[in-house]
């Protein structure tokens, strides 16, 4: 996925002058997980830009950038470090556009690595989207393939929208089923592993049937997607799996229509579970299929601790965890 | 180990029945501070920090090197124009305690800042100004009316609804969208200079922040990038000695001067009597041609003083002496003006009563067109479905389905 | 509600001396709501603090408070304000005691006026609460009358954990019942507008069955626990109404009851409506009192969008939307 | 207008393959810098902030006015601290390669901050370190044992399994838990010491971040609330030249000396020779004593170089010259106080390679220890259940449930 994303900047500078990439280590270095690498010598130092270490000061300038003109692509080295430049998101970013009517906005794409499962501890391991998706005036996204990545990477920076763009390192080089026990596997074999060389894009307004199925639908994104997939195949049912990807705007009508056909629900994702963007996932589908509904739509998320360095295996929502919650489903009479 | 431990809370010189004492300014006479050629070294022009850049004496005469020799017309238009945004501030706060408008807030005596700053910049200069820069807005022929129409919230609202009064943006003029948060827009300027320095464009950026909200982490982030990548940007710092009820001590302004916070980067300051329009302007042209020339970012304070109350929800008399503004050494930067232009001989009392008058008409006028466009309890209203747009580039289906909800509610749809 | 606000914090200056207070213009001048009117002249300026405007640095510096003994109370002007604090506020302050395995805790409150009400626009009028819900280590208040706000601050003084204590600024003077045409009202003639004038405390883990009904439930909090009754009156039926006053920890049981009862619920908030508090309060409900729901549960909000100045009462859930949602809720058959 | 508009890029001196050049870094001689008595005014004594304080000259002989003249005992001791600090640091980075412990951060060359400032500090004063500060944990006597047990965050682990290794706390020797997020602690540094001041305790705090670290907000808060309140802090930047592959340019290192950062601020800095154990701990001491006697804050720059990866996860051959650190003009601390000592006629080269024979063997015995308590994958674990507590401080329901699921799920509930 790393060169997936890789290519989403190597494409957008080619094409467009006016996009430039920003953030720390990014430049020289070719950034901590090498998403840039070889794109400051490709394009300059004008185009990737090495950062100080000021998040806000980051996104705050990068709001600068986009008013005059330019494309900004703002990496965030690790999510749990967005905090500093909330304001500025929040504040700012979201709301230039509504509040000058349209005079201004600031189309700033910005890229965070989040999630856990890479032994980084509660600093290097959150999933905080679900405070990204109340804010309105941005969007949220989170990826869960090469594929995707890529093609909504170029989405975003094409987006007159500012948007936050999520990357779950622990599928940065290979999907993860949420076996701790077994060895890492690369993207390499994987349908969506394989990434075109140009330019192409994919929309930022769809969720994407992941696998169809008759008994229930899980609902998630990111990691767990790949999760999802192996704990419906290890519980032994059919499942319908959607990935969110656009975690705002919400492709209701995916959802709707395949709860409406499955009547059970499971909701799944790897950040703390209250006020997560699940709930709004749980409460959006009782809305919507109330009348279809043949259990209580269930959540299987992180708990609502920190991110333990030891515990990162009880804590991360584990194929196990997923299995238990779908055979939990289905028991419902 | 001897002394006992205390922590020390800042106190301003005066509160409420004490008489003003402003012997903490420390005060340059004019002309007093030397001029460097605009590609002097930061290390080499740090007394710029220190020192206060003056031009007009007690006796209203310009003096020293940073006299920039404005012709009759620019300095009477600077009159003008600092006599209308004075006449707009005095309607506008009359109308908000009037409840024709829901707040307002006053730059008076401040206005040279605005002003003679503004007079300095080219047109293609970005301004990010903040809430007290009205007079930018005015010298830039935002309009009146237009700006009226915005703190009235009314069909012609150049915001459509969405501010707060005071809220002011004008794209066309180079005038960013203003925000109620503090010093936010300190980084953008710096971002919006990056940009274009990276096109290699020659237009600079400004930005303004009040001497409380230097405290901001925007205004750290500003002075860093600006100094790291050596932006062309000018940041100011509009010291009116308090911060609503907080004097300028609790921003760590009775230590150093807020033209030195950059020092430390390599950031030359410059401290200017900021009711000077003269010393204002030169200093800010000084910047503005160092900026143009690479010669990167500058740190300009205005010190001045804030004559009025912080807004219309304010009382200062809680918290400050009554008469504090008339013992203000700096003086009212109109009248300073004006001062001068009698002393050349450009001006008169008589000229300046009815100029007075004239601006009063002008606004008198605006307001009434302005209110012909409704008010927030008069109509014409803007249309409700406005409160939806813009949130996005195109509206998402979720804010699609609110606005149905909401217009179905009021019977506006079926 | 201001005197019960000023009135906690003398009661704790007065019987606490670890008791601190610091924020912008709340010394010299009683802050700019008056809630520490007179107080610093009281118990002295190093009690009493006035702060630099820097939300981060406050917040940042009343951890260093709280690390050394003290127990400060630190206010931000408007909760709009908050996010320069934010970092702080979730990386440092939630995470100090789990992070140090209770070596280090740092018992700060932070207190904010929230929601809209008083033409304040979109950056004087914003409910963050479902942010700060979403975090863990941080627990979460808003009041919605004298009594309580009174009771719950000196609780949340007393805490050893932080809080984030919201004030509704519009219910400051009295209550207000979201028809923004009726002349406003005091406190005087409110059952709990009366505060006694000691020492007491309201308990922070407990809802309030504000008032108790058979025909549905209204699961609300702060100013729109007032718009719900006057709505439930208006509309004619008999809602149980319940206050949550502390939004996280979450007394599920009080709201179980009394769905389980119902069978209805509505759920109501000025905050956006994505993602917001009442997104929880939605998925709990679902889960916990599925077979007893006759009627999906529904949410009435603020819009996904800022608080406009002009549109301020087409933006505030009025009176007017809680009736219309409370008749199309019993309508469902 | 005559210059073309460019964006200034900050670039290191050398990058890989090209020869090292620390010619931009401004040295002092050794005792050139004069030592103002504590109560010196800020205004007074802004020179210390530009030139170098140092005392081991290239002889190894302790010169100037800033000679602490510490005993034997002392120079001894704070040798063994750092040669240990060492020690333990080349173990526990072995250790992460071999796959015993996640992750590690050496402070390879940087031992002198730690040591030399830890011995300047009274036990009483409240330490707020930085992830490169583990020198501070050893010298207060944390206990080997116990660092690694954090590291293996094994059943022993004084943070019960929550955080990555080297995040350290010690409540009781006054040292707070460090943090993942940058910076952070230094507000808290300043917050702690206002609390002092505030109930009249003579005890003062100190925190540390990297000069990559000063762009940050709390860098700006801190330094703005310890003016404000002439809070009795010491607040410490480590500048070790490198932040992960950026240069101390990317802060602004190159235009003016961190320690020059709170200049504008008058808060009194001190730029001091981080490798020289006696000019640190004099500084440090100085800056001390001043806030002891309420003088209010100080910032101190520690010139120094990073002579490891960042981290484990580094490879810094990517973006610096490889033999970088052994062209650093100011060497090596341990060498060069090794080399006074020997100097001094205390100590001899068979003295230092037993005593580094020593603390091997001591961080050998202590990591035999420390593994029996357990690693990530050997028990004895902690229990898993601990992830639901010091979430608050009692488990509300919520969490007790969660709780419960978890270990039902697990088999260890019924
Ligand atoms: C981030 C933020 N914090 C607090 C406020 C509330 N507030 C509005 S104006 C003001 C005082 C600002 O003082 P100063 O910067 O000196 O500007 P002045 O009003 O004197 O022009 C405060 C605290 C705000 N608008 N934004
Ligand atoms: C808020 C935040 N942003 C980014 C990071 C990622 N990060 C960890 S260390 C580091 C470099 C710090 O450099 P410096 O402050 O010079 O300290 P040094 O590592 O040199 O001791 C970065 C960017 C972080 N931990 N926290
Ligand atoms: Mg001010
Ligand atoms: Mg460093």
């Amino acid at each position: 996925m790393i060169e997936a994303i890789r290519s989403a900047h190597d494409v957008m500078l080619e094409r467009d002058p006016s996009v430039v990439a920003l953030g720390q280590d990014i430049g020289y270095f070719g950034g901590v997980f090498r998403c840039t690498d070889g794109l400051q010598e490709k394009y300059g130092e004008h185009r990737v830009i090495d950062a100080p270490i000021a998040e806000g000061g980051i996104i705050g300038v990068a709001i600068g950038l986009g008013v005059n003109g330019l494309r900004p692509v703002a990496e965030i080295q690790f999510a749990d470090y967005i905090y500093p430049g909330f304001d500025q998101i929040v504040s700012e970013l979201s709301r230039l556009r509504y509040r000058s009517a349209g005079e201004f906005f600031s189309p700033v794409v910005i890229r965070t690595p989040c999630g856990g499962g890479i032994r980084g501890g509660q600093t290097h391991s959150q999933s905080p989207e679900g405070i990204f998706t109340h804010i309105s005036g941005v969007k949220t996204v989170m990826v869960s393939n090469p594929y995707d990545a890529k093609g909504l990477l170029i989405s975003a920076i094409e987006s007159n929208d500012p948007i936050i763009f999520f990357e779950p390192k622990r599928i940065y080089n290979g999907p993860f089923d949420g076996d701790p026990d077994k060895p890492a596997v690369s993207w390499a074999s994987h349908p969506r592993g394989e990434v075109p060389e140009g330019y192409y894009t994919v929309p930022l307004d769809k969720a994407e049937i992941v696998q169809s199925g008759e008994d229930l639908t899980i609902i998630t994104y990111g990691t767990i997607v790949h999760v999802a997939q192996a704990a419906a195949k290890a519980a032994g049912v059919s499942a319908e799996i959607i990935d969110v990807r656009t975690l705002m705007p919400l492709d209701i009508e995916t959802l709707r229509e395949s709860v409406n056909k499955t009547g059970r629900c499971m909701v799944a994702h790897e950040a703390t579970r209250f006020c997560g963007y699940g709930a709004e996932l749980v409460a959006t589908v009782q809305k919507e299929c109330f009348w279809h509904l043949e259990a209580p739509i269930s959540r299987v998320t992180g708990w609502d601790t920190p991110y333990p360095h030891a515990f990162e295996w009880e804590y991360f929502p584990v194929q196990r965890r997923l299995v238990d919650g779908i055979r939990k489903l289905m028991e419902v009479a | 180990m001897s002394k006992q431990p205390y922590l020390h809370i800042p106190r301003p010189t005066a509160r409420p029945g004490e008489a003003p004492d402003f012997s903490y300014l420390n005060l340059s006479p004019a002309g007093a501070v030397e001029r460097p050629p605009i590609d002097a070294r930061a290390g080499e022009i740090e007394y710029l920090a220190l020192g206060l850049v003056r031009v007009l004496d007690d006796d209203h005469v310009a003096q020293g090197p940073w006299d920039p020799n404005l012709d009759k017309d620019t300095l009477v238009r600077a009159l003008r124009l600092m006599v209308l945004t004075r006449a707009y501030d005095d309607r506008m706060q009359r109308m908000q305690r009037q409840g024709k408008i829901t707040f307002y807030m006053q730059a008076l005596g401040e206005e040279a800042v605005s002003i003679g700053q503004g007079l300095a910049f080219e047109d293609g200069d970005m301004m990010f100004p903040a809430y007290r820069n009205q007079g930018l807005y005015i010298m830039r022929d935002t309009g009146l009316v237009e700006m009226m129409c915005q703190c009235l919230s009314n069909s012609r609202d150049m915001c459509k609804g969405r501010q707060m009064p005071i809220f002011y943006q004008n794209a066309k003029k180079n005038l960013f969208t203003i925000s109620g948060n503090l010093a936010t827009q300190y980084p953008h300027a710096v971002g919006w200079a990056m940009g274009a320095a990276i096109k290699g464009e020659p237009n600079i950026a400004a930005s303004w922040v009040g001497d409380g909200s230097t405290a901001e982490a925007d205004f750290h982030y500003a002075l860093t990038f600006a100094a790291v990548y050596n932006a062309p940007v000018i940041l100011n710092v509009t010291n009116n000695q308090w911060a609503i009820s907080t004097f300028q001590g609790f921003a760590g302004g009775d230590r150093r001067p807020f033209a030195a916070r950059g020092l430390g980067l390599g950031m030359p300051g410059i401290r200017v009597d900021g009711n000077d329009l003269l010393a204002v302007y030169a200093a800010t042209r000084w910047a503005a041609d160092r900026a143009r020339n690479q010669g990167g970012p500058t740190l300009i304070e205005l010190v001045t003083y804030r004559g009025g109350a912080h807004s219309t929800s304010d009382d200062p008399s809680r918290y400050r002496p009554k008469d504090e503004w008339s013992s203000f050494p700096l003086g009212d930067p109109v009248d300073r003006l004006k001062q001068h232009l009698v002393k050349l001989g450009h001006w008169s009392e008589e000229e300046q009563t009815s100029l007075e008058e004239e601006m009063k008409a002008t606004v008198s006028e605006a307001w009434k067109e302005a209110v012909s466009y409704g008010t927030l309890t008069e109509p014409p209203f803007l249309d409700v479905s406005l409160m939806f747009e813009d949130v996005f580039a195109e509206m998402p289906d979720h804010l699609a389905r609110q606005r149905e909800k909401l217009l179905r509610m009021r019977g506006e749809r079926s």
